[in-house]
């Protein structure tokens, strides 16, 4: 009976290899994805809540085949299954007119596999098969967007391949550690190397969510990837497999608690993450691209969350984590709905949307409002709690994460405005709504949104607090209304004051020579010279300039980033490389010498 | 004794002479020289089978396939000799010095191995070494061979061009 | 039974060359293709141990003190499939009736003396099949008699001569310890004076000599330019397995046999191994030549086997033979798509072409295959064994080497992804419109080495259970 | 060891030593590839040597010398190779200079 275990391995990895070979007929691996997806999420849900080990002898040294079925992976599990399935409903309109079809639905499938495989293993190595098989999945999905995209993909399997060698080397030192390489069985304390075996770890895991500096593959593959494989991959399954795993390694696997220089780090990170990648976030023109960076920042809420190592801020991140996957699936898929109804996704080109295509628009106001924190839909509670934790370790974590919810609602309020408000462009008057297929995902993720946020001690008491367990939760119960009065007040203040600047911004360039949707990047990429007198004493365009120059600085700081990726190291290694194949110069004599010096030296060393 | 030293003098002065000789021809009969003393040494250490192979293959066989090659590959002119006579010694007169100091080094310290030989009491004959105790590498010489008639074949034939 | 291993492809070499050549051109390379499918069932199909019992009638008339065990199985296995592929491509590749005639002759040379080398139990016997499959390539190299693969040949014949005299001495060292050259006298000889100065020089001078020939750093300079200025077929055996079976294979067996790990010089190992990894690799990033980068690679993935035989653990060295047998396999699929573009475009520099596998979609897949198993992606044959190296090395406390192996695999993912992107994706270069996929004959084999190295990877539990974890045994 | 082969050891493994230095020597310094080929012999000699001075000190000349004999076969093999090979670079280049063989680099 335990061996049921396989199924949701086994189902979507077979039936997505089988998905390779149909080839010429169409709709048949549209609504065969759509089963498969349909029967994994009924798997999912037919073992929810249920507590299931399977162990098959597997390489010998410990590596073992072992699945381990409890609350949190029964969880991601059912998470994983809703929204494949959702994603394969939505593919089965957008997906019509692209390309390699059978190779994207055959990833798509095999991708849930691989995260529902890399979520049940018990066993490091294990997990690190499916982890690292997610690669290859990501790889191709990259791939097969377009032309340009093998140097995004190239871009993407480097980086993440870096970030997962260090967790190879991670799961080296715990395995050493620990002497086990079964999860449950890890408890490690975190001194010196187990420091470093958890900062290992996590790197790997902040890395598959997306977090600074593993990021600047994202926005790339944004532009490049489908965009269901945007909604789905980096939006919602790696984060929820990097959080997954980010908890799994902060609570279970080592002892973390607050007083160690651990938690300081995973929240300046968090933080960093947050603020940094919202400022990018407000200067994008590219529906896509600016919901990507939006899905860089909110993983920095979770690590923060998560960081904080008080029950309140960790049950904040994981509900965060599910709330996030809900909200920006609902993005990705609205902006879907945009780019196949316009033909579009660049912002300037786009415009008064709402009215052709109001279900879209709905579920968009929603799920921003949702990202937002505005209350009372779910993306306001956990962030509450992960205010709540923040301030408890200090205020100034408190600060930055208000002041990236700042930045995320002006960033959603000028995308809303942009795409959906103001004039029509003359191209656009024909759009139509979506067809009910792309429809249904969205209304369904955006009611979701509502429901978590308004019964949010269903997800809160069923999902999230079992997996912190009793003894954490130390009798807390966190569902229900915020309790800290402050926090909801300085939130609503935030709230406020976002749709205020907006609101300015938009007087001031309501009536000048640009359109009505340029009204929040413009000041930022104007000149600021000539008109310095003017507008020295506007507190709005002082705030935005500086925000202006912090955003460009910080673009600055991305492309040293990517400098250092694609410039740097290359550089450098070409150069060892230059210099190594000078040596051999084609004379035999050389390598006579080589030899003669190396077996010298060898000789010396053994006689001395 | 002394006839040993003598012989291992004639030994390595043929095999320098071999190394500086201007012609390549005399080279190649410096080759065969040293192979005929080292066979008569290998006659005096005990090991007559082995010096009547080195004595006919390597002093005579091999000297021949050299010189072949050489006939078949390149003659110098006389011009060409006398300048590469000149640059030779400048190129060689090293070897000269890394010899005697090698040589010196080595008279410093009698080389010995460390370890107590395994002294064999009942000396085998080569023949019953050779045809009973090791058909294996017998096996090696006719594979080997067979391998050196396909290269003769191949590399000895003219292309056609 | 095991002498037949030997025999066999004697007295069919023996068989093809005494009939008029007329006759036996044509079915010369059904005999040189079956020979090692045969063998690759008997090593797969059957337990070793069992091969040692039946007795058979040669054994009373020949002693030829052979023996086989776990190690020498996965080696007979990689010979097999090596030379089968090898056989194929060069039916394939090579021009003119009587060269390929040639090629199949030496070829079974060559399959002769790296099968008897992996059975052999004596140093000498060692040495002396070394030499035939040495001679034999030598002769595979020079065949087209071209320029580059004349100065390939000779700069082979010219490194492997010194490395032959550095065994040579070893030998005569050991004989002077020893008083025998069987594995058994030896290795007592060895381990009886583990100080002396006379065995520590015997074993490194023997050691050196095998680095030559294994093409390890910085005993490697005759290796890029043989394998890149042989003739394709030639390529796959030399980089697939002839290096392999006469240098790697021949270290593993003399370091762990007959030395034993603690005689030998451990950290030299390691050093040369890591030392190899990096460089290769680098040197492989630069190259615009297609079979010259896919050498360094060779000597690259060699230090990981080296770097795994250093670390001396049971599961060192259970990953450093995987490692072997995953290398014939994936640098083997490697070399057959390198002979299919060259065969199709003339050419292996990698500045004529790009946008390859539009035209040649399975050339393109299945080096895809190969290029991820290199540097050991999921759930590719190469992760396994480079995955068993570094949690060996992780174990015994080499943290500096770990972290070493496992960087160099970035290394080697750069070199291939960018020769994927300059060979096969890409716009398709220019004037190569009519370009059709190479011909079945080469397929085939790629077809065959890339579902095996998948199968292997998918599989490893069984392959790494009965084929590997018996190596370990060896060293008891 | 009796003194009488301590009188022969050294001498001999001298000269096997002298015979390699001279050998590497050749072969490193010339730039002619049948010298270079000469330079190997020489370097193989030194072997031979070795190997039958390890017989006669432990008297177990009998497996030496059936050594011996196997390795000059191979190096008459080997020397039939490399001169094979030395003459078809002769037919290719018309010339026989190491010099002529650099063209693999890099």
């Amino acid at each position: 009976m335990d061996n049921i275990l396989l199924l949701p391995i086994l189902v979507p990895a077979v039936s997505g290899i089988l998905m390779l070979l149909i080839r010429k007929t169409r709709g048949i691996k549209e609504i065969a994805t759509f089963f498969v997806a349909t029967a994994n999420l009924l798997i999912a849900v037919m073992l929810f809540r249920k507590e299931l080990d399977f162990t098959l002898p597997w390489a010998g040294f410990g590596m073992e085949f072992s699945l381990r079925l409890y609350h949190f992976s029964s969880f991601i599990l059912l998470a994983t299954g809703f929204f494949g399935f959702l994603i394969a409903l939505y593919c089965t309109t957008f997906m019509r007119e692209k390309g390699a079809l059978n190779q994207f639905y055959s990833y798509l499938l095999i991708s849930i596999a691989l995260v529902n495989g890399a979520v049940l293993s018990d066993n490091l190595v294990l997990m690190l098969f499916f982890w690292e098989g997610l690669l290859v999945t990501l790889f191709g999905m990259i791939f097969i967007g377009g032309k340009d995209s093998f140097r995004t993909a190239t871009k993407a399997f480097i980086i993440v391949g870096i970030s997962d060698l260090c967790m190879m080397v991670g799961i080296g030192i715990t395995a050493h550690l620990a002497g086990t390489l079964t999860i449950s069985k890890i408890n490690l304390p975190v001194d010196a190397l187990g420091s470093v075996a958890f900062v290992l770890l996590m790197i790997g895991a902040i890395s598959k969510a997306g977090a600074m500096p593993f990021h600047s593959w994202i926005p790339d593959a944004a532009k490049d990837a489908p965009l269901p494989f945007m909604a789905f991959l980096p939006a919602a399954l790696e984060k929820l497999l990097g959080i997954y795993f980010l908890a799994r390694i902060s609570l279970d696997m080592f002892k973390l608690d607050a007083s160690s220089w651990l938690s300081p780090l995973l929240m300046i990170i968090g933080c960093i993450t947050i603020l940094l990648a919202v400022m990018m976030a407000l200067i994008q023109k590219d529906y896509k691209k600016l919901l990507s960076y939006h899905a860089i920042s909110q993983v920095g809420y979770m690590i923060l969350g998560i960081g904080t190592c008080v029950p309140v801020g960790i049950v904040g991140g994981l509900f965060h984590m599910i709330n996030h996957a809900l909200y920006k699936c609902c993005l990705f898929l609205s902006g879907g709905s945009v780019e196949k109804q316009a033909g579009t996704t660049d912002l300037e080109k786009l415009g008064g949307l709402g009215i052709k295509m109001p279900v879209t628009f709905g579920c968009f106001i929603v799920a921003a409002a949702s990202i937002s924190g505005v209350p009372p839909f779910n993306g306001f509670f956990s962030k509450e709690l992960i205010y709540d934790g923040a301030l408890e370790r200090g205020w100034i974590f408190y600060a930055m994460a208000v002041a990236g919810s700042f930045f995320t609602a002006a960033s959603f309020l000028k995308l809303g405005h942009a795409a959906f408000l103001g004039k029509i462009n003359d191209a656009n008057k024909s759009v139509k709504e979506a067809s009910w297929p792309m429809l249904i995902p969205m209304v369904m993720i955006a009611s979701l949104c509502v429901l978590f946020g308004l019964y949010n001690a269903l997800p809160l008491n069923n999902l999230i607090q079992p997996i912190l367990g009793e003894h954490r939760l130390e009798g807390h119960n966190f569902s229900g209304m915020p309790t800290n009065a402050f926090l909801v007040i300085m939130t609503v203040l935030v709230l406020a004051a976002a749709l205020l600047n907006h609101y300015l911004g938009f007087k001031k360039q309501g009536s000048g020579i640009k359109a009505v949707d340029h009204i929040h990047y413009a000041p930022v990429l104007h000149p600021i010279y000539d008109r310095a007198e003017k507008r020295f004493f506007d507190p709005f365009d002082i705030g935005m300039r500086v925000a202006g120059w912090a955003a460009k600085m910080i673009w600055y700081v991305d492309r040293v980033i990517d400098w250092l990726y694609d410039g740097f190291s290359v550089g450098m290694t070409y150069a060892l490389s230059i210099g190594i194949r000078r040596a051999h110069t084609g004379n035999y004599s050389v390598y006579i010498i080589w030899s003669l010096v190396g077996l010298m030296v060898i000789i010396f060393l053994a006689v001395r | 004794m002394a006839i040993n030293f003598i012989l291992v003098v004639a030994l390595l002065l043929a095999a320098l002479w071999t190394v500086m000789t201007a012609r390549l021809i005399r080279s190649a009969f410096g080759l065969a020289l040293t192979s005929a003393v080292l066979a008569i040494l290998l006659f005096r250490l005990d090991s007559p089978m082995a010096a009547v192979f080195e004595l006919s293959v390597c002093a005579g066989l091999i000297p021949v396939i050299f010189v072949t090659t050489i006939s078949l590959t390149h003659r110098l002119s006389q011009d060409a000799f006398q300048i590469r006579q000149k640059e030779r010694w400048g190129k060689y007169w090293y070897l000269l010095v890394i010899v005697v100091l090698v040589g010196v080094l080595l008279s410093r310290r009698a080389l010995l191995p460390d370890v107590p030989l395994p002294v064999v009491t009942h000396p085998t004959d080569v023949r019953i070494v050779m045809w009973n105790m090791h058909h294996v590498d017998l096996l090696g010489q006719v594979a080997v061979i067979l391998a050196g008639v396909f290269g003769v074949v191949i590399l000895f034939k003219e292309v056609k061009k | 039974m095991l002498p037949l291993f030997i025999l066999v492809p004697l007295f069919c070499l023996i068989l093809l060359n005494v009939p008029p050549k007329a006759i036996v051109k044509r079915p010369a390379f059904w005999l040189v293709a079956a020979l090692p499918l045969v063998q690759v069932f008997l090593t797969a199909f059957h337990p070793v141990a069992v091969w040692d019992e039946i007795r058979n009638p040669f054994n009373s008339y020949f002693i030829f003190n052979l023996s086989v065990d776990a190690l020498s199985t996965v080696l007979l296995l990689s010979i097999g499939i090596v030379v089968f592929i090898a056989a194929l491509v060069g039916r394939y590749t090579l021009s003119g009736e009587t060269q390929r005639f040639n090629f199949f002759n030496l070829l079974l040379v060559a399959f002769l003396g790296m099968n008897a080398t992996v059975m052999v139990q004596d140093i000498f016997a060692l040495y002396v099949f070394i030499e035939v499959t040495a001679v034999a390539s030598f002769i595979l190299i020079a065949m087209q008699k071209d320029k580059p693969a004349l100065e390939g040949a000779f700069k082979y014949i010219i490194l492997s001569v010194v490395a032959t005299v550095l065994m040579l001495s070893s030998i005569a060292l050991i004989v002077m310890a020893a008083g025998d050259t069987s594995f058994a006298a030896v290795s007592s000889a060895i381990r009886a004076y583990p100080a002396s100065v006379l065995v520590k020089v015997a074993v490194n001078l023997f050691l050196c000599g095998l680095f030559i020939k294994a093409g390890i750093v910085p005993f490697h300079g005759w290796l890029p330019d043989a394998y890149s200025a042989a003739p394709s077929s030639v390529s796959v055996l030399l980089a697939g397995i002839i290096t392999k079976v006469s240098g790697v294979y021949v270290l593993i067996r003399m370091v762990v046999t007959v030395f034993g790990i603690e005689q030998s010089p451990q950290a030299v190992l390691m050093f040369v191994g890591a030392l190899s990894i990096v460089a290769g690799a680098l040197a492989a990033i630069g190259q615009s030549d297609f079979k010259r980068m896919l050498a360094y690679s060779s000597v690259s993935q060699v230090g990981y086997i080296i770097l795994g035989l250093g670390c001396g653990t049971p599961l060192a060295l259970a990953g450093a033979v995987f490692h072997l047998f995953n290398h014939a396999l994936f640098k083997t699929l490697l070399f057959v798509n390198a002979a299919a573009v060259q065969e199709k475009l003339g050419t292996v520099d990698m500045n004529k072409m790009s946008g390859l596998s539009v035209k040649m979609p399975v050339t393109g897949a299945t080096s895809v295959v190969a290029l991820l198993s290199t540097a050991g992606i999921p759930p590719l044959s190469g992760f396994w064994s480079k995955l068993i190296i570094a949690m060996a090395l992780w174990q015994s406390g080499q943290y500096a080497y770990t972290i070493i192996a496992v960087l160099a695999s970035v290394l080697t993912l750069a070199y291939f992804l960018s020769m994927q992107r300059r060979v096969f994706f890409g716009k398709l270069q220019e004037g190569l419109e009519n370009l059709t996929e190479a011909r079945l004959g080469l397929i085939l084999p790629a077809i065959i080495l890339a579902v095996v190295t998948v199968g292997v990877g998918l599989a490893f539990p069984i392959v790494l259970d009965k084929l590997i974890l018996p190596v370990q045994n060896i060293l008891k | 060891m009796s003194p009488d082969l301590t009188q022969v050891f050294w001498p001999f493994s001298a000269a096997a030593i002298l015979l390699f230095v001279m050998g590497t020597y050749y072969v490193l310094v010339t730039f002619n590839l049948i010298r270079a080929l000469i330079g190997v012999e020489i370097l193989i000699k030194g072997a031979t040597l070795l190997i039958i001075l390890a017989g006669y000190v432990t008297g177990n000349t009998g497996l030496t010398q059936a050594l011996v004999i196997t390795l000059i076969v191979i190096e008459v093999v080997i020397m039939v190779v490399a001169g094979g090979v030395i003459l078809c670079v002769y037919r290719n280049n018309k010339s026989i200079d190491v010099r002529e063989l650099r063209s693999l680099k890099g």
